[in-house]
């Protein structure tokens, strides 16, 4: 069996779900952002993988792009992350099940 | 008829000049404070309350307008006169052109006078309220506008402009001066209408967009055959609106408690015009716009009528408030103008278009005098009264005329109409306006015992205190009210040359698709 | 290249003047000086849009192709710049609260508007990506401003939400990616003519994702969630800005990936089944929530759930037979009027919390329309407009948007929306019932109300006056937004 | 004779009726104005007396009748040159809508002439008779003014050449009936008679209405004289056809039928005849012009307008014959047993009525109209002798009267007249109208002879028994003025009425008299025939054995009547408690046959309103408000409810957002 | 690079990569989870390697793994003990899975099932300078704007997280309102916050 590219997509559609899936099952927000990071890198992986094997302009392309992707995690994570701070300091809590004064 | 002279878009905007004119100068309030300070002696005789004149001045000027036209309006010629129109949106390329266009014709004219009369009615009956004058009356010329505005729109997108811009002052003139579950009542006519105005827009739009125009003048069924919604969907979406505005029953709801609740002059221009509103569609929009579908239509239609008036009026006979009464009453006289369009001929329908301006007399009258009855007795649960006609005579005499006028009594106005409804209506539809002469009965039987219940009988000596009519604007409405209805009770050509002259071009597309139907089928 | 920069300039000028306010920030105290300088440089974004449609650079690329400047962005570009401006007039309250802050909270809008704007002109998926999360980013700051207990909730469930929403967004772009082998989306629209079979599902997939990601901000339901939130934890110009401006730019962005690139007839059935599903879903949504709020922001916030529904109803009919440039003109129309008008009800709002102590609970209007009669009525109008009565802004709006659903077969929609029209009456009447009918608490309390500040009021009288023209004599902005989308389906 | 004569007869008591319209309304205004506005000004109080004085109520009606009786003579005495042919008199285009044309015009021909002469004659003396019972009344301006109204009204009706205009004065004298029942608003029962009066009377009216209807859109006419013709061209295969008219022999049944309807509404026949007892709760002028001489006689006027219809169909003929001989009998044996003396002159009116209408179904055209002429004089005559009575004893209870034959000489004197002639005695007026019926009947149909024969008989009795009561015997005190009203301050010392009530009371008599004779030589039928297409002589009926059977069974049952009456109280130890031998019988006949109990109770009140009108109001409450309502409140409980989904976690967003585009997905993908 | 060689790393770097992102679902420890995404990272940055993409892997590792996780260590270290628990929340642990089962079936259904066109069998060389050369030549714009980006991130993070001199009320209210256990049953009480007392010389004029 050759290792093709549909072993990387489908690595990086189990990446992107057990990304998902942390991100909408864990508590803290912390945990949340480490989903949506994991889910970025599920699609970084797919993008490097269409890179591996499509054409060159694409290859360019994708892998253009993955660097943005990067840079921009890590300016979300960053923000989230004071917001995060905020919330704690307001809340004494950052449990997204406990933020819930704004609802209904 | 053409003076040269946008006389048209005058009368419809006259009324907003009215409202900026209330708005910009002071009310009541400043004034007296201003008099107490500078003029003293005035204080003690009462500030003048100017929004109420202003209101005055511009409804009877939108009457002599209106009056100036019904005069002028040329009877030889048929179609729309005054006529004004420029391109208003012209999007070419989307195929999206809106004319502003508005124009009167036979049928239109005797409504629009009856709309400006009304609202003079309605500006005089208001002339005691105290409560918020300034935007109460500039809310009531704001209504004129827009009732005025269906009346003459010539483009479908504007007939729908001013229909919809008549909920606004309607929703704060129940609420804010209503009476009762005001609020309720209020949101409940709005919705209501809303509820008809979303398949109206449907239908109109679909119109539109097959006639590739949105001018009533242009819009003919054969264009309608490019739809996309067939025409008969078009034609019971758009019936849906005219059919909750009229009201029919089941749709009809909406409308005792409106009535109710809404201060007097809301109530007469809504009995008086807003109902007429949905007739005038059926008659302009349905009938002349999609004449086949309106001829395969008619014995539906025909038994809604029927259903409404002796349904309508079963229910009135229960009804234990006055106003309310009345407001069902008009259920039941509104069912005539259906059975009378159901009739395709030009007698049914002129019977139809008069009954719309009689009924807007009559029930306008019927609303003026409960009004001025509930101003003095602060009740109008009919269990309450009793021989108020010891104490306040004259509003009794008022009253008993405009109740013999409801109950179609010859010589008075309601009885034309609905004698040429019937005599235009039994050759087509035999069965129908059989069972409806029982609505005549029925009429009478409401309105005699709700007299008898109210006005008639022994003395009430809780009622000794009540003031009769005392007040000039009173007898001007009463006897404006009864001088016209009489008018079109004995003369009614007056008005039935004009609604002919409207309706006939609408009967022979009738007949002519129908014509054509029987030769190609 | 230098041209290229001059295709720039009206993004330029934002970014340009939104790093020199950073830099000012640490200096200048004065808050009118930095609202000056804000105000220029959206209204020298204005003029330089203006100067790019006049001097004939209109369809023009830049970048490789990345940006483009036709008539479309050029609308968006006004039209974005506008709303961050009234955004900017009404935030002296805010700048008052935040001193210290007051330099990132004017440079984070310039920076969001420029994202936005480069939104509207992006040709490419990075480009797309890329002015997305400036904006996103720049707004998840701007939501937490105040720092407060909402705020910062606000602010933190908007990023987490918005964060997933870009990755779904993501994954959706590199299966297209993946598929078509281009970032471009013109390259994206020749790869698409070709396709073979088996595909179509993962085309689907990767339409889905972009669809939920576009639609996360455009506050599309199922995707609306955090727009309650953020709205009602934000600071009300930012919930004012967020309502329009990121609507807008959202509908700009969905009408040029799925007609620009993926406007294919085949697909284009596809899209006007989800379009008409979302517009229904999005619109009974929002107004059924807005139906019992009590806080009048929160109400806005999913009337504007619905109001995106309503739009929905312009892409859909853009997939159908006739209707490509009948309805994204229509979208356009109907942006620009819902812009003016929800402007005019925020400005209003604004300025009643300044005046009973920051609350915005609707049932505290009571007696409004005694004490303030002028603002009472305009805020009316502008709850008027937003119903779609006439003659107003909204009204128009609805027709046109409600004319290309029937005139692309849609007629139920346009029931469907018009049915809508009726429900959302019941709620955006109950700030009115409550201004015109309740009777005040404090009948007699004749305190004169604080008086509210220039600006705010001058963007009162203008957003009014806006609604009040464009609902009046709609044909001049039925014929710009005609001629934008005719840069796109022509 | 020209139009303009008619217009102007027409128009006279329509004069009267604006001035006293203004009168009373001015009336009405002056007691509250100046209570009112302060600022009212003083020098308009004269002019506003001017217009308030109550003779300006009386007078010009008075004046009006005057002139338009006299003009109505000068008309007769053409007429009855022309042999009661109809002149040739346009007609006036009112309004048109579409094919539909509304003409007003006056037809006048011997019918017309007669009953012009009958109207404005009844009316005038009915008026001045009124001057004086009315004085002191508050509403006497107000009266008068529903008097003019009432008089135009039926002037409006009699003339009419089309049927819609017919119908149209139809009504109105309808509507004046009722406001005239209702005069005295302030009693319940008389508000209750005048809403049922008009209510009955509409229920006949909508037969009419339809037979209108039906006319129009079978021949497209409402002009009565085409529709005349073509009625009696006689039917061929069952198609009436003549002058390019055409109608089947069904649609010419059913119109008849509806003119019957009408006619049985307004004569107040069998089965519809319930309200005209209680309408005697109007003042007694009314009575005596509305619900006697003129209005009720309406209904005999329509079928012999229409009497070619009538016979064009032998049902409708057949059926007005039975339900008219039926009513006289019925009609006769109620008048029995009332009690208050103008409830039987009601029963007996409406006895009478029933002979004209089986007149005229049986064919006595000429007879009915004659009869129409006669009784409306005597009996208006019966009713101002009533009010006579009532004027000076404040009650129409016979128990509460007696003995006024002295007391009350003229009245007495006319009464007696009045009651011979509707018993019909030689040689006054009702004896020569009633033996020609019953000759008629006798020729045509003996089965309605035989009923007829008896009611006549059964009149002498109840009317002997009511004079009986009413004159004979002890003075029993009648009733003190009840607070409010006016009347005789001193019941117990009655008088002889003014000179104004007992003047039209003794012309009447001598016309009651008199007018019999105008049949010998069958010079007043030539006139009536002259009416129809195909006029003819008349000719004066005799039969010995109809005359003497007739005066024989009269005088029998007006003596038994007066024995009984006479020694009333040894009949009654005779275990007889009323004028009916059997108690059960009596009950049957004082209960109104329980035809009133049956119509107004159980099918008005308990069927109509209680079941119908109640479930209807439920259903529209509860149906059709509710489940709007209803549906309403649900979608708030829904929204409200709905709002658990965003319960303000983050993870729900997120949630929403994955679901919502999976469902998408797969929706697109497998669909 | 050999079959086995390439599969080994493969399967390894797979298992690597999934396992630790599986093993930060079972954590409950934050901190645990933020090394167990790291050996995720580094997994990936090997599978990375295996796609030849050498520049990315180097960014990956230094970005990732270098930054983003320190910062999540930060930010975790600046918040008390309890707040380092990564507990599921139970409430959404259902809907969560069904949904994410629903997007599994689904992208694994897509990355399976489709026909993704053509293959490449060479890898990219000097990527680097291309990936370089591109930055600044198509994707000038993209890379600016992407600046201007990380300043705004960085200036509003900043912000945020600074403490502020209005801000100190602000916390304060909040938290005497959290103790107090106030609203959090309808958004209605949302009032903005108190404007802070002006500095005497910033807003002399108004």
């Amino acid at each position: 069996m050759i290792i093709g590219l549909e072993h990387y997509l489908v690595l990086g559609a189990l990446l992107f779900c057990i990304g998902f899936f942390i991100a909408l099952s864990k508590k803290n927000a912390v945990g949340v952002l480490i989903g949506v990071e994991l889910m970025l890198n599920a699609v970084n992986l797919t993008l490097i993988a269409f890179s591996r094997f499509g054409a060159t302009e694409v290859a360019l392309s994708t892998q253009v792009f993955v660097v943005f992707i990067i840079a921009v995690a890590a300016a979300e994570v960053a923000v989230g992350l004071a917001l995060a701070l905020v919330v704690y300091r307001n809340r004494q809590t950052i449990s997204v099940d406990r933020t819930t004064l704004l609802k209904g | 008829m053409d003076p040269g002279f946008p006389v048209l878009s005058l009368l419809i905007f006259l009324p907003l000049l009215g409202v900026l004119l209330i708005a910009l100068l002071p009310g009541r309030h400043t004034r007296t404070e201003w008099l107490v300070q500078n003029a003293p002696g005035y204080a003690t005789r009462g500030a003048v309350d100017y929004p109420k004149w202003i209101a005055l001045g511009i409804s009877l000027g939108t009457l002599i307008i209106a009056l100036v036209m019904f005069i002028i309006f040329d009877r030889s010629v048929s179609g729309f006169q005054f006529v004004d129109e420029f391109d208003w949106i012209s999007a070419e390329a989307v195929g999206f052109n809106v004319t502003y266009a508005f124009g009167v014709d036979g049928l239109s004219m005797p409504l629009v006078f009856l709309t400006a009369f009304l609202t003079v009615v309605g500006v005089l009956v208001s002339w005691r309220i105290d409560l918020r004058t300034k935007e109460y009356f500039a809310w009531l010329l704001v209504l004129e506008t827009s009732v005025l505005g269906v009346f003459t729109s010539l483009d479908l997108i504007f007939f729908f402009l001013f229909w919809e811009l008549e909920l606004i002052p309607m929703f704060l003139l129940i609420s804010i001066w209503g009476s009762g579950n005001r609020n309720y009542s209020a949101l409940k006519f709005v919705l209501y209408t809303v509820f008809g105005s979303a398949f109206m827009l449907a239908g109109f739009l679909a119109m539109g967009v097959a006639a590739d125009t949105f001018d009533i003048r242009e819009i003919r069924q054969d264009a309608l055959a490019a739809a996309f919604l067939p025409a008969p969907v078009i034609f019971a979406f758009i019936l849906i609106a005219f059919s909750i505005k009229l009201p029919v029953v089941p749709l009809h709801t909406w409308l005792p408690d409106a009535h109710t609740d809404a201060p007097t002059a809301v109530s007469v221009i809504l009995a008086g015009v807003l109902l007429k509103m949905g007739g005038y569609g059926i008659l302009r929009l349905l009938f002349t716009l999609m004449p086949e579908v309106g001829a395969d239509a008619d014995l539906a239609l025909a038994i809604i009528g029927v259903v409404s008036i002796v349904y309508g009026a079963i229910v009135t006979i229960r009804q234990t408030d006055l106003k309310r009464l009345i407001a069902y009453s008009s259920v039941s006289h509104m069912g005539f103008v259906l059975l009378g369009v159901s009739a395709l001929g030009v007698t049914g329908m002129s019977g139809a278009a008069m009954q719309l301006v009689t009924h807007g007399l009559i029930t306008g009258m019927l609303f003026v005098m409960v009004g001025l009855v509930y101003d003095r007795t602060h009740t109008r649960q009919i269990a309450d009264m009793r021989g108020l006609a010891h104490y306040i005579p004259l509003l009794g005499i008022g009253m008993v005329f405009a109740g013999l006028a409801g109950l179609g009594l010859p010589a008075l106005a309601g009885f034309v109409a609905e004698i040429t409804i019937f005599l235009g209506a039994f050759g087509s539809q035999t069965a129908p306006v059989s069972v409806a002469l029982l609505g005549v009965l029925l009429a009478a039987a409401y309105i005699l015992w709700a007299l008898q219940r109210t006005f008639f009988g022994p003395k009430d000596e809780k009622w000794s205190h009540l003031p009769d009519a005392n007040h000039w604007s009173e007898f001007t409405i009463i006897g404006a009210l009864m001088a016209l209805i009489v008018l079109l009770g004995v003369y009614p050509s007056i008005v039935m040359d004009l609604l002919e002259m409207g309706v006939e071009p609408i009967v022979h597309e009738i007949e002519a698709v129908v014509s054509a139907g029987a030769g190609g089928g | 290249m230098l041209s290229d920069v001059n295709l720039l300039g009206p993004e330029l000028v934002l970014l340009v003047v939104g790093g020199f306010l950073l830099i000012a920030d640490l200096f200048i105290k004065d808050r009118r000086l930095l609202m000056g300088a804000t105000l220029a440089a959206l209204l020298g974004s204005i003029l330089y849009s203006a100067i790019l449609l006049t001097e004939g650079h209109v369809g023009s690329q830049g970048f490789g192709g990345v940006l483009v400047v036709d008539k479309f962005a050029i609308f968006f570009q006004i039209l974005l710049a506008s709303a961050a401006m009234a955004a900017v007039l009404v935030s002296t309250e805010t700048l008052q609260r935040t001193p210290s802050r007051r330099g990132e909270y004017l440079a984070l809008i310039l920076f969001s508007t420029a994202g936005l704007q480069l939104l509207a002109g992006s040709r490419d998926l990075i480009m797309i990506f890329i002015a997305l999360e400036l904006t996103s980013i720049s707004q998840y700051i701007l939501v937490g401003f105040y720092k407060d207990r909402w705020g910062s909730e606000g602010g933190l469930k908007y990023l987490l939400t918005g964060a997933v929403a870009s990755a779904v967004l993501l994954y959706g772009m590199a299966i297209l990616l993946g598929l078509t082998g281009s970032t471009n989306l013109s390259e994206i629209a020749n790869y698409i003519a070709w396709q073979g079979d088996g595909r179509e599902e993962a085309l689907m997939l990767a339409a889905v994702f972009l669809i939920a990601g576009f639609g996360f901000k455009a506050a599309v339901a199922p995707f609306q969630m955090w727009a309650p939130d953020a709205y009602t934890g934000a600071p009300t110009p930012i919930a004012a800005y967020l309502s329009v401006a990121s609507k807008a730019a959202a509908f700009a962005i969905l009408i040029r990936v799925f007609f620009e690139a993926l406007g294919d007839d085949l697909l284009a059935e596809h899209w006007k089944t989800i379009f008409a599903v979302l517009a229904t879903i999005s619109m009974f949504v929002g107004n059924f929530f807005a139906i019992r709020q009590n806080n009048i922001k929160r109400m806005l916030a999913y009337s504007s759930v619905a109001q995106a529904g309503t739009l929905m109803i312009g892409l859909a009919a853009i997939s159908a037979d006739r209707g490509e440039l009948l309805g994204a003109s229509g979208i356009l129309f109907y942006l620009a009027g819902y812009t003016v008008t929800n402007l005019a009800a925020f400005t209003v709002i604004i300025l009643i919390a300044n005046q009973n102590g920051g609350s915005y609970d609707i049932r505290q209007y009571a007696g409004l329309g005694k004490k303030s009669p002028w603002l009472a009525l305009v805020l009316a109008f502008a709850l008027i407009s937003l119903i779609g009565l006439p003659p107003t802004a909204v009204f128009f709006g609805k027709i046109y948007l409600f004319e290309t659903a029937v005139q692309s077969g849609l007629a139920w929609l346009a029931v469907i929306g018009t049915v809508n029209t009726l429900i959302s009456a019941a709620y955006y009447l109950r700030p009115v019932k409550a201004m015109f009918i309740d009777p005040a608490e404090d009948e007699d309390d004749e305190s004169p109300m604080p008086r509210p500040s220039n600006s705010v009021l001058a963007t009162m009288g203008l957003v009014t006056a806006g609604v009040l023209v464009i609902g009046l004599h709609p044909g001049l902005l039925i014929n710009a937004a005609e001629a934008a989308v005719a840069a796109i389906f022509s | 004779m020209s139009e303009t004569i008619f217009w102007v007869i027409l128009f006279l008591p329509l004069t009267a009726f604006v001035l006293a319209g203004i009168s009373a309304v001015n009336q009405n205004l002056q007691r509250q104005i100046p209570e009112w506005d302060p600022n009212y000004p003083r020098s308009w109080k004269p002019i506003a007396d001017l217009f308030c004085g109550p003779r300006l109520a009386s007078t010009p009606l008075i004046i009006a009748l005057a002139v338009a009786f006299l003009l109505a003579v000068i008309n007769l005495i053409d007429s009855i040159g022309l042999r009661g042919l109809p002149l040739g008199i346009g007609t006036h285009e009112l309004f048109t809508a579409g094919e539909l044309v509304v003409n007003v015009g006056v037809r006048i021909d011997g019918l017309t002439s007669v009953m012009l002469v009958v109207v404005t004659g009844v009316s005038l003396l009915v008026q001045v008779y009124s001057t004086g019972y009315m004085d002191g009344d508050h509403g006497y301006r107000r009266y008068f003014a529903f008097m003019a109204l009432f008089t135009t009204s039926m002037l409006g009706l009699v003339l009419a050449d089309n049927l819609l205009m017919l119908f149209a004065f139809w009504e109105l004298v309808g509507l004046t009936s009722y406001l005239l029942i209702g005069f005295w608003f302030h009693r319940p029962a008389a508000a209750a008679a005048a809403k049922k009066a008009f209510l009955v009377t509409r229920l006949g009216d909508l037969g009419m209405l339809a037979a209108m209807i039906l006319i129009y859109s079978e021949t497209g006419t409402l002009d009565i004289a085409s529709i005349n013709v073509l009625a009696d061209s006689g039917a061929e295969a069952g198609m009436f056809a003549i002058n390019g008219l055409m109608i089947g022999q069904t649609a010419m049944t059913l119109f008849g039928l509806g003119l019957i309807a009408g006619a049985v509404g307004k004569s107040a026949q069998f089965p519809l005849h319930i309200w005209l007892p209680d309408a005697m709760e109007g003042p007694t002028p009314v009575s005596a012009l509305v619900h006697s001489a003129t209005m009720v006689a309406a209904g005999v006027y329509l079928l012999a307008r229409f009497f070619p219809v009538i016979h064009a169909s032998s049902t409708a003929s057949d059926l007005i014959a039975w339900i008219g001989a039926g009513t006289a009998l019925g009609a006769a044996l109620l008048a029995m047993v009332q009690v208050d003396i103008k409830r039987v002159l009601a029963y007996s009116t409406i006895s009478q009525l029933a002979y004209m209408m089986f007149a005229i179904g049986i064919g006595g055209y000429a007879a009915a109209v004659f009869h129409l002429m006669t009784h409306a004089f005597f009996k208006a005559m019966l009713f101002l002798g009533s009010g006579s009575v009532n004027h000076s004893t404040n009650t129409f209870d016979m128990r509460r009267m007696g003995g006024l034959r002295t007391l009350m000489p003229i009245t007495f004197l006319t009464f007696a007249v009045g009651t011979l002639s509707l018993a019909g005695i030689f040689p006054l007026s009702g004896f020569w109208s009633k033996d020609e019926i019953l000759i008629y009947a006798w020729d045509h149909n003996k089965g309605v002879f035989v009923l007829g024969l008896l009611a006549a008989g059964l009149t002498a009795a109840y009317m002997v028994r009511a004079v009986y009561m009413t004159f004979f015997g002890q003075y029993r005190g009648g009733e003190d003025v009840a607070p409010g009203e006016h009347g005789n301050e001193d019941p117990s010392h009655p008088h002889e009425s003014p000179r104004s009530m007992t003047m039209p009371l003794l012309i009447l008599m001598v016309i009651s008299v008199v007018a019999g004779f105008l049949t010998i030589g069958g010079e007043f039928q030539t006139w009536v025939y002259g009416a129809l297409p195909d006029p003819k002589e008349g000719s004066f009926h005799w039969s010995w054995g109809i005359f003497l059977g007739s005066t024989a069974l009269a005088l029998a049952a007006g003596g038994a009547a007066y024995m009984f009456m006479h020694h009333r109280d040894r009949v009654r130890s005779w275990g007889i408690g009323g004028i009916w031998p059997i108690p059960e019988a009596q009950k049957f006949a004082t209960e109104l046959f329980y035809l009133d109990s049956l119509a107004e109770n159980l099918l008005a009140r308990r069927v109509f309103y209680g079941w119908i009108a109640r479930s209807s109001a439920w259903f529209d409450a509860t149906i059709v408000d509710g489940v709007v309502n209803r549906a309403w409140r649900e979608g708030l409980t829904i929204s409200n409810g709905a709002r658990f989904v965003q319960n303000g976690w983050v993870q729900a967003g997120t949630l929403s957002i994955g679901l919502g585009g999976m469902i998408i997905w797969i929706a697109v993908v497998l669909f | 690079m050999s079959d086995f060689g390439f599969h080994l790393a493969f399967w390894s770097l797979a298992a690597m990569t999934l396992g630790g992102a599986s093993m930060i679902i079972i954590s409950r420890n934050l901190i645990h989870a933020v090394i167990w995404l790291v050996m995720s990272m580094l997994g990936i940055a090997g599978l990375y390697l295996t796609l030849s993409a050498d520049f990315i892997a180097v960014v990956q590792v230094l970005i990732y793994v270098g930054a983003i996780s320190v910062l999540m260590l930060f930010a975790i270290m600046l918040t008390p003990r309890a707040e380092r628990d990564n507990s599921q929340n139970i409430k959404t642990g259902g809907p969560a899975a069904l949904v994410v089962l629903l997007v599994m079936i689904s992208t694994l259904w897509v990355a399976i099932d489709t026909d993704w066109g053509a293959v490449r069998e060479a890898a990219l060389t000097d990527q680097a300078r291309l990936i370089g050369e591109s930055l600044i030549k198509h994707y000038i714009l993209p890379f600016e704007i992407g600046a201007v980006l990380l300043t705004a991130a960085l200036v509003g993070a900043i912000a945020l997280a600074r403490q502020d001199d209005e801000d100190a009320a602000v916390h304060a209210a909040s938290l005497q309102a959290e103790l107090d256990g106030e609203g959090s049953v309808d958004p209605v009480n949302v009032v903005d916050p108190p404007i802070a007392a002006e500095a005497p010389d910033s807003e002399a004029a108004s």
